[in-house]
């Protein structure tokens, strides 16, 4: 008869525990293609780099909306036995299973920036409460336009995808607590720096008055600040938005975009690969616990503040090892 | 050999009498009412009148763009009549397209060809009449028939090939072979042996003669005088669209039917010119390819017309395409004028001064989407410094137009839409415009009418007077025996034997194409 | 369309006979068989059930979707919209069960409804307004897409019952279910090519649209059934893709129908018509899927990846063309 | 004969002829004006200097690259390269100007280089290697992706001298340049295909190479140029969508060549080969930009948006054979 499907467990797996076993920890972002992760990337790197005969195995789909792809690519390092998973959950729900399935295998598994629902216990979660982080972006923005308020723009890059969902989400909570705030516009950007450019020039085109834009990643904040300095309309615009790209410091720099919401992708990769090392090296009497990197707002004042630094040019040598906790 | 011929026509043309007693007192099978169809630009048939007997072999002659295929193409329900009504066996037809004409007994063989070369013989001979029930195919079936109808026509190929893989010739007999599939009433033929040599004609005769002595109604589109006076009972001209006129083949000669056809005398329909034969302008020796060519070997003497005749499938085409640079030769050299000649491509040979005009007019003539002035000049075109003399392609294109006589309302018009035999003529001009040396002319005659042709071969005359040598593939023998100077017979890939002039005789040519002994010389 | 045949087919002869799809299918056979063999060398992963059986799970709705566009290709048309139309089934199809509450069987037969809807409203585009294959469903692309979000106001749908993700993680003995609907999705369809009218109709048509009409077939009729299958085909793929994650995924699909293309072609489908087989098409797809599997099996960069990805489709077809082209000479 | 010329003067028969093409593109333009009309009607800042400056601006690399696309549609070929070639090309142009430091001209012309050897290799498969466009061009289209990511290891490229914007973002008089380079490009691009060899050759491999190779045309070379052009214009395309962001973007390109490709069929291109006009492209490329245009400015859901653009694609392409249709009948 027909039966839902187990992988079949016993293969090679988390067992070799012990100090020195050498280990292969597979690091999984939602996608490759972007400043953010490639941060990951360096921060998983910087950690391996501190242990004895550790590697991490850096792979990801092209496209954060290939959920079926980054299952299938998790499915194959789950064969393949790695010693440990740190991935970044393109879809809650859908991707819970996977952690399952690696679990079962006695694999060490660790969620970094996005996590599953449910979230095993034995799956800590080291990111950025991004919901927490929208509010409190937005409620700067608030705060900026006053109570005569204005009307709002939204950039979102892409509608249907985990981190777009609560990024806006995070943003909606505080524009309901604001009536003064009207949202006159929603467009996406496909996270494409030209896309989020047209639409942006065209919502300030249609809305000559516009007074601020909440964007929601690198390409929308960029394409969003690239549009309003094309209208002329510098600083006139208040725009707060998400990721710390270089150009968007620059712009944050020359004032043009008001706040950048600041993670730490560094701690993410780095914290990530940490754990899943001391799990496997001391075994089960090492409990791992979630952990939020926390987010930060970054404005034209603090730019110059060593820890915005560390956490801007993230290095081995000064990692930004602080936690939202500290 | 006519002597058999002759018996074979006795027994059929007995038969026939048969036929045609019980189909004395018939209604006629097609009455046509006042038939019109108009294309853009076009009044392709102008207010035909027409009534045929079941059983009658109709042949309708006419000038290229006169409106023949147009006018059977309506009694096949491909063109809806713009005006008039047409009436099938005393039922008048209501326009439901080429199945409804099925249905009606009605089978056409069209003069493009209408087959899916994707598709294996047998599958093209019952599209859209599969045996098997029930949306399945019952291939096995299928191939047995495919079989037996390929047998009527002497085709004796396997019916699991592609369509894509045949010669002209062979795909213009699954062509016949797909339209005697139907049970018809009615059989339309649009010059259906543009391509085949005369082993194969007097099959599809025979083929015609039973289909009319058991009562099935042939209508025949032909420009070859001679097939007219063999099969046809009744004969119809048309000229402009309109039927110039209906006559008992009987009450008809030579002369009159090409002055009926042409609307002017035609003194000679091969002007052969009377040049001096010059020096050897091409030496070709030693010419293989594959199993195709074995070891061909040829000159052409400047002025001189060089004819090609042999078998379908003899190796004719294939040889001009090796010479032409168009197909890979294992072996073989090629001199020009004495000059040694490195061909590898069609640019190559058309640089040095050799021309070819293929036999394939649709697959590897004609662009169809391109106008009639940018195929005429395509294989020349005026230009300098890759930027085309627009001025200079018209000018060129209109004086092809009015020398060959070529019919179309404009040059700009897609040759797609060109009647058959004006979209030759592009073709030709296209050729003669390249001002070759040496130019193969490979079945240059198909599809094109009496007057036309006789035009072309005396164009051909010019040509050759000019000092040009002229290589003259064709399949029917009359062309060759008037217009060439010496005859070269192919049979299965070798030169069986060159003919001079004074020994010129159909025997002998058929003789040697089909390797038997020459008891006729 | 018969020039465009020439266009296709360089050198003449045995190179356009019917063998030639055989010959093609061989070569590129031969290709996924030399994959396959350096994979089971260099990884010591590959060569395992658990392996393979993934693999075979997540390329199903590709292989399922790629068959119906086989289809399509064969007709000389092109189904831009399989990617878009199996997320509309896919999520629709979901929503009837979480939403409505409809048995599981008939929420998925309800998804594959979906997609022959969309694909009927292809084919009339094609056959009836005219439209060409491109547009009609280039332009279904952007319209199934649109009403996914509309649908789902762009949020994922959940709360399947467990019964669902049988379709895409149940087993029957040891083989997963995704593995055995490849199986018989791809049997129906080398029958439908082989053996009945329509496939007959779908090589004539698009080998040469004039000759099946004046040879009296009904061809707008048999068209619109093409895109209705390959509409169908994508909804069902769809509904094996949602039962996968066990969820309604409004993004699933994006650039999905140049994979469902590429597996066509790969396997020797012509984009000019004619041409085309489903186990062609098979091949093509599991050549795709092994070479990305081989990647993360070799621990190959990501990006690197994409470059090696791109250059062995290159080289499986130029190998399958060179073997037809000495096949044509050694006659 | 007489009755024919008679008739010409009627201007019977146009269906047919070359002019065709030109009624097809007034067809297409004609659904260009009326949204252009309706948007004039319904948003107040549609009809602005500001706005439709904008709009061109914003579209100068779809419309560049289109113009490549249809040259190569036109031959009966295809370029699914365009988008990642686009990036390849802008990517190692800005890296040229900000690691090496070369002028920014230079820079510019470092990248349409990039894009054209990637055109030529295009080129090569199709006509050396015999590869078929679409399978040569897929191969190419995960080629140049993984290459850009592997030489930006996926990160942005900054550090731009403001000179570069000059391209996407600079004026000449009140124009912006974008907009100038889409005239220059298109009037080169129309006479290339009206008034030279390549052009002319195009058409008539595109309509039958066999004829074409049999008429002494140097199809390969001729072939391989053509996709060297779009390539090419791909990379030209490229640089000025980085000036427009005075950045190079890894991710740029995804999916342009649907975009690419549907300009130039709804601008009346086939892809049988043989039709197709830079107008016509042009036509068709701004009318998708002024429906993506319009979408934002009468602030319609993003979703409906999709829906809309898809339908309206359908009507103006059907529109535009309707009125062909008419034509016909009416002569
Ligand atoms: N589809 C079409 N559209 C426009 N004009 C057409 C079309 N088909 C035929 N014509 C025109 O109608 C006229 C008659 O064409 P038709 O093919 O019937 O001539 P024909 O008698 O068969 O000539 P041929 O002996 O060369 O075959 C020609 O002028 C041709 O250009
Ligand atoms: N493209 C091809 N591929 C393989 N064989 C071919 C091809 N074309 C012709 N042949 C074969 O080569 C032989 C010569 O064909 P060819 O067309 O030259 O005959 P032909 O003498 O020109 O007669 P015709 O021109 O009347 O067909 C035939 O056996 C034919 O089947
Ligand atoms: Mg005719
Ligand atoms: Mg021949």
């Amino acid at each position: 008869g027909a039966k839902v499907r187990q992988s079949s467990s016993g293969g090679k797996g988390g067992g070799s525990t012990g100090n020195s076993g050498s280990l292969r920890i597979a690091v999984v972002p939602k996608a490759i293609g972007f400043d953010y992760w490639a941060t990951v990337q360096n921060g998983a790197k910087c950690a391996a780099s501190e242990h004895k005969n550790v590697s991490v195995e850096w792979k990801g789909v092209t496209q954060e909306t290939d959920v079926n792809g980054q299952i299938q690519l998790l499915q194959d390092f789950i064969t393949q036995g790695v010693d440990a998973i740190v991935y970044a959950a393109t879809d809650a729900k859908a991707l819970h299973q996977v952690s399952q399935q690696a679990l079962k295998k006695g694999i060490v598994t660790i969620n970094i920036d996005s996590g599953t629902t449910p979230q095993p216990k034995q799956v800590p979660l080291i990111a950025t409460n991004n919901v927490a982080a929208a509010e409190k972006a937005t409620e700067y923005m608030a705060k900026k336009l006053g109570k005569k308020g204005g009307k709002v723009a939204l950039i979102e890059f892409q509608p249907g995808t985990e981190t777009n969902t609560t990024r806006v989400k995070g943003f909606k909570n505080v524009m309901k607590k604001n009536p003064q705030l009207k949202l006159v516009a929603k467009q996406s950007s496909q996270s494409d720096y030209n896309t989020a450019l047209r639409v942006t020039s065209d919502v300030l085109t249609s809305h000559p008055d516009l007074s601020a834009i909440y964007a929601a990643n690198e390409p929308s904040v960029l394409g969003a600040a690239a549009a309003v300095q094309r209208a002329g309309k510098a600083g006139k615009v208040l725009i707060v938005g998400w990721d710390t790209a270089s150009g968007e410091i620059k712009d944050v720099k020359q004032g043009l975009v008001a706040g950048v919401l600041a993670q730490n992708p560094f701690l993410m990769g780095y914290k990530g690969v940490n754990e899943a090392v001391k799990k496997l090296r001391t075994g089960d009497k090492y409990t791992l616990k979630s952990i939020d990197t926390g987010a930060v707002l970054i404005t034209k004042g603090d730019l110059n503040q060593s820890k915005i630094q560390s956490l801007l040019n993230p290095s081995c040598k000064n990692p930004p090892t602080w936690t939202a906790q500290q | 050999m006519s002597g058999c011929v002759s018996v074979l026509q006795l027994g059929v043309s007995i038969l026939w009498e048969e036929g045609k007693m019980s189909s004395h007192e018939e209604e006629p099978v097609i009455r046509l009412r006042n038939v019109s169809k108009e294309f853009p630009g076009v009044l392709a048939v102008d207010g035909i009148n027409l009534e045929i007997m079941p059983g009658e072999v109709h042949v309708f002659a006419g000038e290229n763009g006169a409106g023949k295929s147009t006018l059977m193409k309506i009694l096949s329900q491909v063109e809806r009549p713009s005006r008039g009504e047409v009436e099938i066996s005393g039922e008048t037809v209501v326009f439901h397209g080429p199945r409804h004409a099925q249905s009606l007994g009605v089978a056409m063989v069209y003069q493009e060809f209408a087959l899916a070369p994707h598709l294996s013989i047998a599958e093209n001979l019952f599209l859209g009449r599969e045996p098997g029930r029930g949306g399945f195919v019952n291939r096995g079936v299928e191939k047995e028939k495919a079989r037996e109808v390929l047998g009527r026509v002497g085709l004796e190929i396997n019916p699991g090939r592609l369509v894509s893989g045949l010669t002209v010739a062979q795909q213009q007999r699954v062509e016949i072979a797909k339209a005697l599939v139907i049970q018809a009433k009615i059989l339309v033929l649009d010059e259906p042996t543009a391509t085949l040599a005369e082993k194969e004609i007097e099959g599809l005769f025979d083929v015609i003669k039973d289909l009319s002595a058991h009562g099935i109604a042939v209508l025949y589109i032909s420009h070859r005088l001679d097939e007219i006076f063999r099969i046809a009972d009744r004969v119809t001209v048309m000229r402009d669209g309109k039927v110039v006129e209906t006559s008992p083949v009987g009450e008809l000669n030579e002369d009159k039917l090409v002055r009926l056809m042409v609307g002017r005398e035609v003194e000679n329909l091969y002007p052969k010119p009377e040049t001096e034969i010059g020096e050897v302008l091409l030496r070709v020796s030693g010419i293989s390819r594959g199993k195709i060519l074995k070891d061909c070997s040829f000159e052409v003497h400047s002025g001189e017309i060089l004819g090609f005749a042999g078998l379908v499938g003899a190796g004719r085409t294939e040889l001009a395409r090796a010479v032409f640079g168009a197909d890979k030769i294992d072996a073989g050299t090629i001199e020009l004028e004495g000059k040694d000649l490195r061909i590898k491509n069609p640019g190559a040979a058309i640089d040095a001064g050799i021309g070819y005009l293929t036999e394939d007019r649709k697959g590897e003539g004609l662009a169809l989407q391109l106008g009639v002035d940018q195929n005429v000049t395509l294989a020349n075109l005026p230009s300098w410094l890759g930027f085309i003399n627009l001025k200079a392609e018209r000018r060129t294109a209109q004086r092809w137009k009015e020398e060959l006589n070529i019919r179309t309302p404009s040059l700009r018009r897609r040759v797609q839409v060109l009647s058959g035999g004006n979209q030759q003529k592009v073709v030709v001009a296209k050729w003669l415009e390249t001002k070759a040396k040496v130019l193969f002319f490979d079945e240059p005659a198909r599809g094109i009418d009496v007057g036309a042709k006789a035009e072309m071969f005396s164009l051909i005359g010019d040509l050759a007077e000019e000092g040009r040598g002229i290589v003259l593939i064709s399949s029917y023998l009359p062309e060759l025996l008037n217009m060439c100077d010496r005859i070269l017979v192919m049979r299965e890939g070798t030169v069986a034997g060159v003919i001079g002039r004074e020994e010129f005789s159909e025997e002998r040519v058929i003789a040697l194409a089909t390797g038997a002994k020459e008891e006729a010389a | 369309m018969s020039d465009a045949t020439t266009t296709e087919e360089r050198g003449g002869g045995i190179l356009r006979e019917r063998l030639s799809d055989f010959i093609s299918q061989l070569a590129a056979a031969g290709a996924l068989i030399v994959i396959f063999v350096f994979l089971s060398l260099t990884s010591a992963q590959f060569l395992t059930a658990d392996n393979l059986f993934n693999v075979g799970t997540q390329t199903a709705y590709t292989v399922v979707i790629a068959i119906g566009e086989t289809l399509v290709i064969i007709t000389a048309g092109i189904d831009l919209s399989v990617g878009s139309v199996a997320a509309l089934s896919g999520v629709l199809g979901v929503m009837t069960i979480v939403n409505l509450g409809l048995p599981v069987p008939l929420g998925i037969f309800g998804g594959i409804l979906v997609g022959a809807g969309a694909g009927l409203v292809n084919g009339l585009l094609v056959t009836v307004a005219g439209l060409n294959p491109f547009i009609a469903t280039l332009g279904m692309l952007s319209v199934a897409r649109g009403l996914v979000f509309i649908f789902t106001n762009a949020q994922s749908i959940f709360g399947l019952p467990n019964s669902f993700m049988l379709l895409g993680q149940g087993e029957i003995g040891a083989v997963p279910i995704p593995i055995i609907v490849i199986i018989v999705v791809a049997i129906i369809g080398y029958f439908v090519l082989s053996r009945t009218r329509l496939g007959r109709y779908a090589y004539a048509m698009g080998s040469n649209l004039e000759a099946s009409r004046l040879s009296g077939i009904p061809t707008r009729r048999y068209l619109t059934a093409v895109y209705v299958i390959s509409g169908a085909l994508a909804g069902l793929g769809g509904m094996i893709a949602s039962s996968l994650i066990n969820s309604g995924q409004p993004n699933f699909g994006l650039g999905l129908e140049l994979d469902a293309i590429a597996a066509a072609v790969i396997g020797g489908a012509s984009l000019f018509g004619g041409q085309g087989t489903v186990v062609g098409t098979l091949i093509g797809a599991f050549l795709i899927a092994l070479i990305r599997n081989g990647a993360v099996l070799l621990n190959v960069n990501t990006f690197y990846q994409q470059v090696i990805i791109g250059v062995i489709i290159w080289v499986a077809v130029f190998w399958d063309q060179y073997r037809r082209r000495k096949l044509e000479s050694s006659s």
